[in-house]
């Protein structure tokens, strides 16, 4: 039963074709595993099934999504795109000699696990993903999902996932300017934690991960390798298999802040000097991945001598170096000659900078441990060549009857004051001031829109005022009753909320949190989710720059709702442009754009009332959208909204109270006749926004908005200190204020 | 003639740039100084940026306080250079000696950023001459350490001497002893505080407006009428 | 009911990075102290409680380790009457 | 030179408030737990080196503990061998 502590060498492997392989454990199918074994012509060493197994999981093979992926790639680039799909993240161009490069990703299951740091290493990584590509990270945003904010376990996971965004995001100091905090007991067990990051950079820094010339030094920079986060390859360390099977670690990671500063400030002052000839983060799969793809990238050779990796413990074996995800890492290819100067400006930094191996000649990946060589593979064959699959499909056996699930009976015009009252309060729409407080939104001095805004807007020119805005969107029960229409949903909210700000939307970013693909249900949802949101996209004119996909997310069986989040960059010429959500004057026209229909399916209303889930989500017109989002980008360029706010979960009701709190000002709305006050107020229909504009400029506004056939009702003014729906109910904004804010300190405070 | 003012960037210190930037808008011309350099560069004065040098993790401001560059501001501040530390540049301060006291973790346990109503009591240093003493002013507080502790008699000192520079209106963020948010040495060359006035610099950029430019432009009068 | 005076030592596990403890030994031997082979920062929890007997105390206090002041994930800890 | 292992525990002193302890101290009723007359939260630093003897490296923590880790307006510490 004891272990015997020989190194299976490639050697040892080819002498011994017959020894038994842990390939299930490690979660390899058996035509997987005899895929490596032809593609060796051996069977793998020990340490090479360590690397298979990880970079054939899903998570780094992408095995189940790639067919619905490629959608995204077909769409039209656009004349911005820089660097699309594929990449680390994709690159924008946003004029004046700057790109930007952006992506969100999640991480859920170590967030559930240990949710500090979890949340914390998320953070971490994504920045890790931007500064790949060359950028200066500037922002960061955190789209979360939990069980019911009064379950135990919530308690247990939200306040240390906030702490652990805010820890390491606020010590990284990057502003954190936007997210989402929602709650749905599909999430207890398994919360979602995405974490999205921008940078910027001159167009001429892009950095690529290729490792080309023959000679140059594989560099490896940042934290020492430890047995961090090794998880699933854990059960190599028994070297025996008995029933029971091997104990598996738990994969924690604990992230280094100050570590990843020190690494941030080293790298781009690497790249200015234009040292560096490839580089790669070190994220999932840690060396293995950066390793493989590096080296497949540049279609090159690659030596590598795992023991002059710097270990925390010494006894660490090969394939634990191979698949440790130690925080805080960086591979980079550097020529000799440059090398003195790289190891200075990490010397500067005090970060640690270790050669670990070189390019050569050939096209075969070879790592040795004390000259031993323990792989020798083809790097494409783990980084391009994994196996692809079309997973079975099937349309929920219950979606029919979801669909055509009736609504709870509609409240009466005396009950609306109440109602207002607690849906304002409620869980998903009360203030996450409790949440964002936690997090730095200003520093490095350049955060225009945060936290409650629509989109966070940030300017990346002091001088001509060039900025982006950033909005993610998801709506799991929109997407639970229409995986299609809900991505698409997603989709046109984040895009309403960066048009609401006057940013020109020009690209997307995605993060599909699903279920197990081996689920035909599941991958049915993914497919039609990736479908509508590339029908989307395809129509609103944006590129997809590049996303995650998170499989996988269920308790005890049973899926989460299907939750596709959605980001959308925005640009602007000049932020100071930017149209704020709170009303800003007394007296000026309270206008509602677009059209209310009566859509209570899967609305905030029906949740938090009911708990009632059916029905069929808001109906999705793109060109309303496109057009809305031309109206309020061009009254932004002229200079004739005051306000701004998109409608979306809790309808014009949760809007007008958002703009009244924000701003500090009150209003008096006379509804429309015609349709119930109820419906006026809660429906949650697509293409609509509440802004406001000077008496002045309101002709000029609403002769634009009939010129674009997009409907525009003058519904109120904005007036005093109290919200008033004529006939229906008056609140004071005290009072307002007090039930929205006090529920998230009660919950966690 | 326009005042030279250093900021120091320690490994992890953040908010360099912006206190950069708010020198250049208060009309002075910035200096960036290294942490790891003895030398000051001639600068008029100096500031010590927010951030979390060192990762604050031990106790914030423990480690950095051993810089070279700080061992000639604890020597030139002896000789009157103004210093002003912000927040984690107070906590600086406070480690290396130069102020008195401590700051520890918040009362609440939780990071907090809000922009934060003060009133401002000295206007005894070139760092608050702009202000009026019983100004008014809101500058956003961000930190998870910035509970000020100090002794009975020392406090008492402080609020005695009119040492308090600053302190919170309304609800206190962080725990602070009597609600205090900045002070000064005897001198008054030499201030910390924990709120950022370098983020409020521009109506455009956050909520809080732009009170937080008189802390950099008291100065520049001050140094340019020398 | 006597009182007890108990210490809980909580620690990261080894294989647990430490980045407090990683940083304090870099700054070590600049200020002329160590060189230290290793360095790690946990906590260190002084509890009073009234309890029937130093078993007792232990028991309640090690209840209190496993329930709040450790995270077995990451942490171990141990136990002692001060 | 031989290696040793010392223990500093640094607290915050008496007089100086605890928010950290009180919040578990707090919590624990809730959890079944306590109660606790006083719980009070500080640090463990656990520091391997190399002497020419017992009292060199107990010395030598000594140091650490004056010159870092230690903030004596707020904190009190205790050093021993492990
Ligand atoms: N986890 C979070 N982190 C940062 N900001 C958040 C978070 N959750 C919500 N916010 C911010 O709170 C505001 C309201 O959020 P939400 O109601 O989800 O916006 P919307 O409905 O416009 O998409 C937005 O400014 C959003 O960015
Ligand atoms: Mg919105």
């Amino acid at each position: 039963m004891t272990a015997t502590p020989v190194l299976d060498t490639v050697e040892v492997a080819s002498r011994t074709p017959d020894q038994k392989q842990p390939y299930a454990e490690l979660g390899l199918k058996d035509d997987e595993f005899a895929a490596i074994t032809a593609v060796l012509g051996r069977r793998p060493t020990q340490t090479e099934l360590a690397m298979y197994s990880i970079m054939w999981s899903e998570h780094c093979s992408y095995k189940s999504s790639k067919v619905h992926l490629r959608q995204f790639a077909d769409l039209p680039k656009g004349d911005r795109l820089l660097v699309g799909m594929g990449e680390n993240a994709g690159v924008v161009d946003v004029g004046e000699g700057l790109a930007v490069t952006f992506k969100v990703e999640s991480h859920n299951h170590p967030s559930y696990v240990e949710p500090y740091q979890g949340a914390a290493t998320g953070i971490g990584g994504i920045v890790r993903d931007i500064l790949t590509m060359g950028a200066r990270p500037v922002l960061v945003m955190d789209p979360l999902r939990f069980g019911d904010a009064d379950h135990p376990d919530t308690r247990r996971v939200l306040p240390g996932i906030v702490a652990g965004i805010g820890g390491y995001g606020n010590c990284l100091g990057l502003p954190n300017i936007g997210g989402e905090v929602v709650f749905d007991p599909s999430y207890q067990g398994n919360p979602l934690v995405n974490a999205l990051c921008l940078g910027v950079m001159p167009t001429d820094r892009i950095q690529l991960s290729a490792a080309r010339g023959v000679g140059n030094v594989v560099l490896l920079l940042g934290a020492k390798t430890g047995r961090d986060g090794i998880g699933g390859v854990s059960v190599l360390a028994s070297a025996s298999f008995d029933e029971d099977g091997p104990a598996r670690r738990p994969s924690v990671q604990v992230g280094d802040p100050f570590t990843e500063k020190l690494l941030i400030e080293a790298c781009l002052e690497m790249y200015d000097a234009k040292l560096v000839a490839g580089i790669q983060d070190l994220g999932g799969a840690g060396l293995t991945c950066a390793l493989t793809e590096t080296a497949a990238a540049g279609r090159s050779g690659m030596r590598a001598h795992l023991e002059r990796v710097p270990l925390r413990e010494a006894s660490m074996e090969p394939h634990e170096v191979l698949a440790s995800e130690s925080q805080e890492r960086m591979l980079a290819i550097v020529t000799p000659e440059d090398l003195p100067a790289v190891l200075a400006i990490a010397e500067k930094w005090g970060v640690l900078a270790t050669a670990i191996g070189e390019v050569v000649e050939g096209d075969r990946l070879v790592i040795t441990w004390h000259d031993e060589v323990v792989v020798d593979v083809p790097p494409a064959s783990l980084a391009d060549d994994g196996p692809v699959y079309e997973r079975p499909m099937a349309r929920p056996a219950d979606l029919d009857a979801l669909n055509s699930a009736a609504l709870p009976a509609f409240p009466s015009v005396e009950d609306l004051r109440e109602l207002v009252l607690r849906m304002v309060a409620s869980p998903n729409l009360c203030s996450r001031r409790w949440v964002v407080e936690q997090y730095d939104r200003i520093v490095l001095g350049d955060t225009v829109l945060a936290w409650p805004e629509d989109a966070g807007v940030v300017r990346l020119s002091e001088k001509t005022g060039l900025g982006v805005a950033l909005a993610t969107d998801g709506n799991g029960r929109y997407t639970r009753l229409d995986p299609h229409d809900g991505a698409m949903l997603a989709l046109v909210e984040a895009y309403r909320n960066v048009a609401a700000t006057g940013a020109v939307p020009i690209a997307v970013t995605n993060c599909l949190n699903f279920g197990s693909p081996e689920d035909p249900e599941v991958m049915w949802q993914f497919a039609e989710a990736t479908r509508g949101l590339a029908h989307g996209c395809r129509t609103l004119g944006l590129p997809v720059t590049g996303g995650n996909v998170s499989f996988y997310n269920s308790t005890a069986d049973v899926a989460i709702n299907p939750t596709p989040v959605i980001g959308v960059l925005g640009l602007f010429d000049d932020v100071a442009r930017r149209t704020p959500m709170g009303f800003q004057e007394q007296g000026e026209s309270v206008l509602l754009l677009g059209d209310t229909a009566e859509e209570l399916g899967g609305s905030e209303w029906a949740w938090a009332e009911h708990r009632h889930l059916g029905g069929r989500p808001p109906a999705v017109d793109l060109e309303r959208e496109r057009v809305l989002g031309e109206v309020l980008v061009a009254g932004s360029r002229d200079g004739m909204l005051s306000s701004a706010h998109d409608l979306s979960d809790g309808g014009l009701a949760q809007a007008l109270v958002e703009s009244s709190l924000s701003g500090g000002i009150g209003a008096r709305i006379v509804l429309p006749t015609g349709m119930s006050p109820f419906v006026q107020l809660f429906s949650e229909s697509a293409g609509r926004a509440v802004v406001t504009v000077p008496r002045s400029e309101e002709l000029r506004f609403t002769e634009m908005c009939a010129a674009r056939g997009l409907p525009c009702v003058r519904i109120g003014v904005t007036d005093g200190t109290a919200l008033a729906v004529q006939d229906v109910l008056e609140l004071p904004l005290d009072e307002l204020r007090e039930a929205h804010e006090g529920t998230l300190p009660r919950l966690f405070g | 003639m326009t005042a030279r003012i250093g900021v120091v960037t320690f490994p992890g210190s953040l908010d360099d740039r912006d206190a950069q930037r708010a020198i250049r808008l208060a009309g002075g011309e910035p200096v960036a100084l290294w942490h790891g350099d003895h030398d000051l560069q001639g600068v008029d004065a100096v500031v010590l940026p927010g951030g979390f040098s060192y990762g604050d993790y031990l106790r914030a401001g423990a480690i950095a306080r051993f810089a070279p560059a700080m061992a000639s501001v604890i020597e030139q501040a002896g000789r009157g250079l103004p210093v002003l530390g912000i927040c984690n540049g107070f906590q600086v301060l406070c480690e290396s000696g130069l102020l008195p006291g401590a700051l520890t973790r918040n009362v609440e346990l939780h990071f907090v950023n809000r922009d934060q109503r003060l009133v401002v009591e000295s206007t005894a240093s070139p760092w608050t001459s702009a202000f009026e003493p019983g100004q008014e002013i809101v500058i956003p507080v961000k930190n998870g350490e910035g509970n000020y502790v100090a002794s009975t008699e020392v406090l008492d000192a402080l609020e005695g001497e009119g040492r308090v520079i600053a302190r919170y209106l309304g609800r206190n963020p962080n725990g602070s002893a009597r609600d205090i948010a900045g002070i000064r040495n005897e001198r008054g060359n030499v201030v910390g505080v924990m709120p950022h006035p370098e983020h409020a610099v521009e109506s455009l950029i956050g909520t809080a407006g732009t009170d937080g430019l008189g802390f950099f432009s008291g100065l520049v009068t001050t140094l340019v009428a020398a | 009911m006597p009182a007890y005076s108990v210490v809980v030592d909580v620690m990261l596990k080894p294989e647990i990075l430490d980045p407090a403890g990683q940083a304090v030994a870099n700054a070590l031997p600049a200020l002329g102290l160590g060189p230290t082979s290793s360095l790690r920062i946990g906590k260190h929890v002084e509890i009073s409680l009234e309890a029937d007997d130093e078993a007792g105390a232990l028991a309640m206090a090690t209840s209190m380790a496993q329930v709040l002041l450790a995270n077995p994930v990451i942490e171990d800890f141990s136990v002692r009457l001060a």
